[in-house]
């Protein structure tokens, strides 16, 4: 059974339809990307997912439940984790205290230190700089702060947005290192890529989004041979 | 729109006209006072509607150049002895330049900021009339010599009303009010497009000052005694803004609604229950301001009684 | 769509209608007109006067009337505001059609208002307006009864003068009564020779005084004349303690003449000037009628009647002897009964000359003990006053 | 470029307010109201010692208009009236009940706190976010209906507190008031108390998030409409703290709330819209310059207001920022 399950969801943006009637399934311990040119409604997927623009119907539901209509930190606490787009974390706090705020629902403080230790075990650098202010981070350590703080609740399920968007070479194989070994230990991940070649290469499957309408569907290396997906969205043949 | 739409608005408001016109001299002056600062609440509405309501730049102050011109006439009147209209254009035109110093900083700012801004600068324009003593009469006030004059003061505001109107309605079918609706829609957008927006923006600002100083040169000779208190008294840009709202910013006809019905079940209620009725009218600012917010002209559009044309 | 606008528009035109029914008053009654603060800054001291109206209203109603017609009293509301203040008197006189109007309360509203009475021929009497500037613009049916406000300091400034004062600060709200007071203040202070070392206003809300006394003091200011209400004077007595500055004397005006001062302020009010119009002590002014008029207040409002409800309750006495005199209620003879007549009401006698102006003399009382002593003028005191004021050290803590 | 511009803005904040701390004593000398002798000196230092402890109390007050802005981007106007019912809660306190009015604040900051919370509630959490004009008025229409329920219930009577009248005598010529040393202290201690638990408590912590990325608090799993209840509770809380210790100062009735607005507008605008500590420094530093101009100025506390409104629109003009806010985007 699929962990995540969209079927024919439509989506506004204040008054202005973004999705038309998207389906898409993400099954447990998977990876899968979502693709698309700008405008094809990719992180509006994230979004209507998580609840924060207006849903005009079809059917969301995580672990066979509906979560439409919840709010964002009731998904959460289903054990969804989402990382949104463009590295935001809290420029003002610590690198400790963001990550603390991403297990701001989890109350009981030894799986907080434990979740903080698995989080520095990942990325050993933001171990290094737990007193930083986040702020005066580089656009990669943010990036992986994004990431260790949305790990923090021991979600079954993460979405990355745009994880790579921005970011020096040295630091988009790194971010895709740590998504290959998240998916390892047993992470179900869902990821929206404009890096789509890097995105579908270390995914099970993969879904082209246009204009907020279904496209293509199948397994990462599928999609990457396609002749038609690769001319369009590949950066040609 | 339509020609005959235009020609059916101004019939309308040749109706008004001759209605308000001819009603004078068969009212007492109670009567007479009330209808007289009706209009000069409409012009008021209409004037913060036309800065407000149609650029978004929501101004907290604009009792400003109530008052600016208010004490034009006042110590023009009293100190140099001047007949009271033409003191009226002088005003008007203090407080269009004035508007003109103030708007070019200010209008920098945004959203909460502007507001906050105009009522400081407010404010600061009531210290000002307070303190300075010699031009003012500080806080002692000036009265003025007393006449008879509301018949005088009953159709000046009629003018000044209709001009209000007329420029507003100008200012809602032009290309002038389409620029700003952009503005307020989205000000860098605006700007890419090639709107020179610093410029529309205080155009608007300018306009919505001086009808207001108008009104206040009006009203202060109508009163025949003026003090800073009560001239630069912050409720009167409340109630500007609770007109304006009430009946439905970003419109003509709403202003005007608003004005007429508002400003009139105060006038009833107020003698009956003094208390009461503060109270009552704060929270009735709350639920407009809550759950209708776009006025009763927008509650008319979503309804279908009223197209939108008719009312932009 | 055309139907419900039909409609909208009948309602808003039906609500317009509203205030333009008019009144018609019956001919056996007499209607007495007031617009007063009930609400606003003002309520406080025109609540007290309203008491007094309404007390005197229902001892003529119950007795004989007025020429034998019962009064009819329609009181609104101001709010404390002028503008609306001079639209409801409008309304009293052209459409609710009263017979007979009284004045506002404050000097402000009084002078914005008076401009009806005059075009309308209306004799006023005007109990809550002091400011003499009211009555020197060539007002005819406006009526003064009560000291003016340029007198309201003559007695703290001949006291000080007494005790051998020499440099003065005069400091006031700035607004018109307070600032005709200071004008008053400076005037008395020449005439006997006193240094002003200080004249300043501070706005109306001001409640901290802490630099402003501090300036006083570093002028070497003797005796500080304040020309304020209730808030500026109890904040500047008790500032001038917490501050530990020592003046020989402190003259308030408005304020220390309210209950509320002296049982507020407790020991920190003590030794304080002030001026009354009027004080609720039939023993020592003997006017006619007062032991009466301070029983029926006391029993039906519970408390003492202050100043500003003695000159109130006298207006109304003035108003029922002229119409007594004119034989009617008509405006025109009422107003020339005025103009000549002399009378003597509870708080004095009444003879107003040709610019409307009675000649009232008011009173300085000091609290001590907790009680206002009149102090001055000389010839009605009750005791005589305690000055210079105490150090704040020394005195006794209790 | 822009980093340019934001220097320069900063130094012409810092030449601003030079200048306007100087003005009051180049006027005072030209005017003559400066004298250049020892009791003079001491008089000055009194008058700055009680600006500074005044300045700490509005800065009590102005620190939770700024939280509210800082988290919501809403402007409370009725903040003020906040204040002053504070004032009416502890007279209510002192007079009937006879509890010392800083002990009645164990009382009344619980009830200031579920009333910030039923207003956000109720009013405020449907609108944030909106168009900034609705909670604007919203709020301004709650104000006025404060005002006139508590006018309604206590007319508008000025009421004092009694409360330590004396001066505490610091040498032989600097005098200061007691309850305004109480207040200060109470003040320092309740605004040193909200840093710490906004520093130190998880849910400070979240309210901190929140106010810099509402969104990305709401993945963390944050209930931002909790975090907005309990920033209006504690808003609320230090309105009413503030006007328990304006109480004991000032004399006050139900309109002196809308002169405590304007004054908390101005603080939070000089020290950096939704800056905590910046509202803290503004706040001493408004109501220094205050009692400066007080001082020295001919009839100069006629003016104290233009200081304020002055300096307010001043520093929106040059630095939107002020002292230490956040930069916009």
């Amino acid at each position: 059974m699929a962990l995540l399950e969209l079927k024919d969801v439509n989506a506004a943006y204040g008054r202005i339809q973004i999705l038309h009637d998207v389906s898409l399934h993400v099954n447990k311990d998977e990876v899968v990307a979502v693709i698309g040119p700008n405008g094809a409604g990719k992180s509006t997927t994230f979004k209507i997912i998580m609840g924060f623009i207006n849903y005009l119907g079809g059917e969301i539901e995580f672990e066979g439940q509906n979560i439409v209509g919840y709010r964002p930190d009731q998904i959460l606490g289903r054990g969804l984790g989402y990382v949104p787009q463009g590295r935001i974390v809290f420029n003002q706090m610590t690198v400790k205290e963001n990550l603390e705020m991403g297990a701001y629902i989890e109350r009981d403080q030894k799986k907080i230190d434990e979740a903080m230790d698995y989080v520095f075990t990942l990325f050993p650098r933001l171990g290094e700089r737990q007193k930083q202010l986040a702020g005066t981070m580089s656009g990669g350590e943010q990036q992986m702060l994004a990431m260790g703080r949305a790990l923090m609740t021991r979600p079954t399920m993460i979405m990355l947005d745009e994880p790579s968007l921005g970011l020096s070479p040295r630091f988009v194989t790194e971010v895709f290192e740590k998504i290959v070994s998240l998916a390892k230990e047993g992470l179900t991940i869902m990821l929206v890529e404009q890096n789509a070649a890097r995105a579908l290469e270390i995914s099970d499957r993969g879904y082209v989004l246009e204009l907020g309408r279904n496209r293509y569907q199948g397994g990462g290396h599928e999609l990457l041979n396609n002749q038609e997906v690769k001319m369009m969205y590949l950066g040609g043949g | 729109m339509a020609q005959n739409e235009h020609l059916r608005n101004f019939g309308m408001l040749a109706i008004l006209i001759i209605v308000l016109s001819v009603l004078p001299p068969n009212l007492n002056l109670y009567q007479r006072s009330v209808i007289m600062f009706t209009m000069m609440y409409v012009v008021l509405a209409l004037s913060w509607n036309i800065i407000s309501g149609y650029t978004g730049y929501v101004s907290f102050g604009h009792v400003m150049f109530y008052g600016i011109g208010s004490y034009a006439t006042a110590i023009l009147v009293v100190d140099y002895g001047w007949h009271w209209i033409p003191t009226l254009f002088v005003g008007v035109l203090v407080s269009f330049v004035i508007s003109l110093c103030i708007g070019f900083p200010v209008l920098r700012l945004k959203g909460p900021y502007f507001a906050i801004a105009m009522l400081g600068a407010a404010e600061g324009t009531r210290v000002v009339a307070t303190v300075w003593d010699s031009f003012t009469h500080g806080g002692e006030g000036i009265g003025l010599p007393n006449v008879e004059n509301s018949f005088e003061t009953y159709f000046a505001m009629l003018v000044v009303m209709l001009v209000t109107i007329v420029v507003s309605y100008w200012v809602g079918h032009s290309r002038f009010g389409i620029r700003l609706n952009a503005i307020r829609e989205d000000e860098i957008a605006a700007e890419s497009l090639g709107i020179n927006s610093t410029f529309y923006k205080l155009s608007a600002f300018a306009l919505s000052a001086i009808f207001p100083a108008a009104a206040g040169g009006i009203q202060a000779y109508k009163v025949l005694y003026i003090d800073p208190e009560t001239e630069f008294f912050i409720l009167v840009t409340i109630y500007m803004k609770l007109f304006a709202m009430f009946g439905g910013k970003g419109t003509v006809i709403g202003p005007i609604l608003g004005t007429f019905i508002l400003y009139i079940v105060q006038e009833i209620t107020w003698v009956k229950f003094p208390t009461a009725h503060l109270i009552a009218f704060g929270v009735f600012i709350v639920l407009v301001a809550r759950f209708m917010p776009r006025g009763l002209m927008g509650f008319a559009i979503d309804k279908g009684w009223a197209r939108k044309g008719m009312v932009h | 769509m055309k139907k419900s606008l039909v409609f909208v528009l009948g309602f808003a035109l039906a609500l317009t209608a509203a205030p333009f029914v008019e009144k018609s008053h019956a001919m056996d009654k007499v209607t007495l007109g007031i617009a007063i603060s009930q609400t606003g800054r003002y309520a406080e001291p025109a609540g007290r006067m309203v008491n007094s109206y309404k007390l005197y209203v229902d001892q003529v109603n119950a007795g004989k009337g007025w020429n034998g017609k019962k009064i009819d009293f329609v009181i609104l509301d101001d709010k404390s505001d002028k503008q609306t203040s001079l639209k409801l008197y409008e309304k009293l006189i052209t459409q609710d059609k009263v017979n007979l109007t009284i004045g506002p309360y404050s000097s402000g509203i009084t002078d914005a208002v008076a401009n009806v009475f005059e075009r309308y021929k209306y004799p006023t009497m005007a109990p809550g307006a002091s400011s003499g500037i009211i009555w020197k613009k060539g007002r005819k049916y406006l009526f003064n009864i009560i000291s003016v406000a340029q007198d309201y300091q003559k007695g703290a400034i001949h006291i000080a003068k007494d005790i051998g004062v020499k440099r003065i600060a005069i400091v006031g709200e700035d607004s018109l009564f307070p600032r005709q007071s200071a004008e008053g203040a400076v005037a008395w202070a020449k005439k006997l020779g006193l240094k002003v070392v200080l004249n300043e206003n501070y706005p109306r809300k001001q409640t901290d005084f802490t630099a402003l006394l501090q300036k006083i003091k570093a002028r070497r200011a003797e005796a500080l004349i304040s020309n304020s209400y209730f808030a500026d004077a109890a904040a500047q007595i008790r500032q001038l303690r917490e501050l530990n500055i020592n003046l020989k004397i402190f003259a308030g005006t408005v304020g220390p003449g309210l209950p509320k001062f002296a049982k507020q302020l407790g020991d920190t009010a003590e030794y304080v000037l002030g001026f009354s119009q009027w004080e609720p002590k039939p023993e020592i002014l003997k006017r006619p009628g007062m032991k009466e008029f301070i029983a029926a207040y006391e029993k039906r409002y519970g408390v003492k009647p202050n100043y500003h409800a003695g000159q109130s309750y006298a207006s109304l006495q003035i108003f029922g002897d002229a119409v007594a005199k004119a034989g009617s209620a008509d405006r025109d003879k009422v107003w020339k009964a005025l103009r000549t007549m002399k009378t003597m009401t509870i708080i004095g006698p009444w003879k107003v000359d040709d610019t409307n102006l009675n000649s009232h003399e008011g009173l300085t009382f000091q609290i001590l003990d907790g009680q206002r002593k009149i102090v001055w003028p000389k010839k009605i005191s009750e005791v005589s006053y305690k000055l210079p004021m105490p150090k704040w050290k020394e005195r006794g803590k209790n | 470029m822009q980093e340019r511009a934001e220097i320069r803005s900063k130094y012409w904040l810092a030449l601003f307010l030079v200048a306007a701390y100087t003005v009051p004593f180049a006027v005072g000398i030209y005017t003559e109201n400066v004298f250049f002798d020892l009791q003079w000196l001491a008089d000055l230092t009194t008058v700055i010692l009680n600006g500074i402890m005044q300045g700490g109390v509005y800065a009590m007050f102005a620190v939770g208009l700024t939280l509210i802005f800082g988290v919501m981007r809403i402007i409370n106007v009725a903040h003020g009236e906040l204040v002053m019912l504070g004032a009416y809660l502890t007279w209510m306190f002192f007079f009937y009940v006879g509890i010392d009015p800083l002990l009645a604040l164990f009382i009344t900051l619980p009830i200031a706190f579920c009333i910030g919370l039923l207003i956000q509630k109720l009013l405020l959490n449907a609108v944030v976010g909106g168009p900034e004009l609705t909670p604007l008025l919203i709020t301004f229409g709650l104000g006025l209906t404060i005002i006139h329920i508590v006018e309604a219930i206590f007319t508008t009577d000025y009421r004092t507190i009694p409360y330590a009248p004396d001066a505490l005598q610091l040498t032989e010529t600097i005098a200061v008031s007691k309850s305004k040393i109480i207040s200060f202290v109470m003040a320092a201690f309740i605004s040193l108390s909200v840093f710490f638990f906004l520093k130190v408590h998880r849910i400070g912590k979240a309210i901190r998030a929140t106010a810099q990325n509402a969104d990305v608090a709401m993945v963390c799993g944050i209930n931002i409409f909790h975090i907005y209840m309990i920033t209006s509770g504690l808003a609320a809380a230090l309105a009413v703290a503030g006007g328990a210790l304006v109480s004991i100062q000032f004399g006050f009735n139900p309109e002196t709330g809308v002169l405590y607005t304007l004054q908390a507008f101005a603080i939070i605008v000089l020290g950096g819209r939704g800056h905590y500590i910046g509202a803290l420094i503004g706040g001493v530093m408004l109501a220094v310059i205050e009692s400066l101009i007080s001082f020295m100025i001919p009839n100069g506390t006629a003016m104290v207001e233009i200081a304020s409104y002055g300096m307010m629109v001043f520093v929106l003009l040059i630095r939107p920022r002020g002292l230490m806010g956040p930069k916009e985007n």
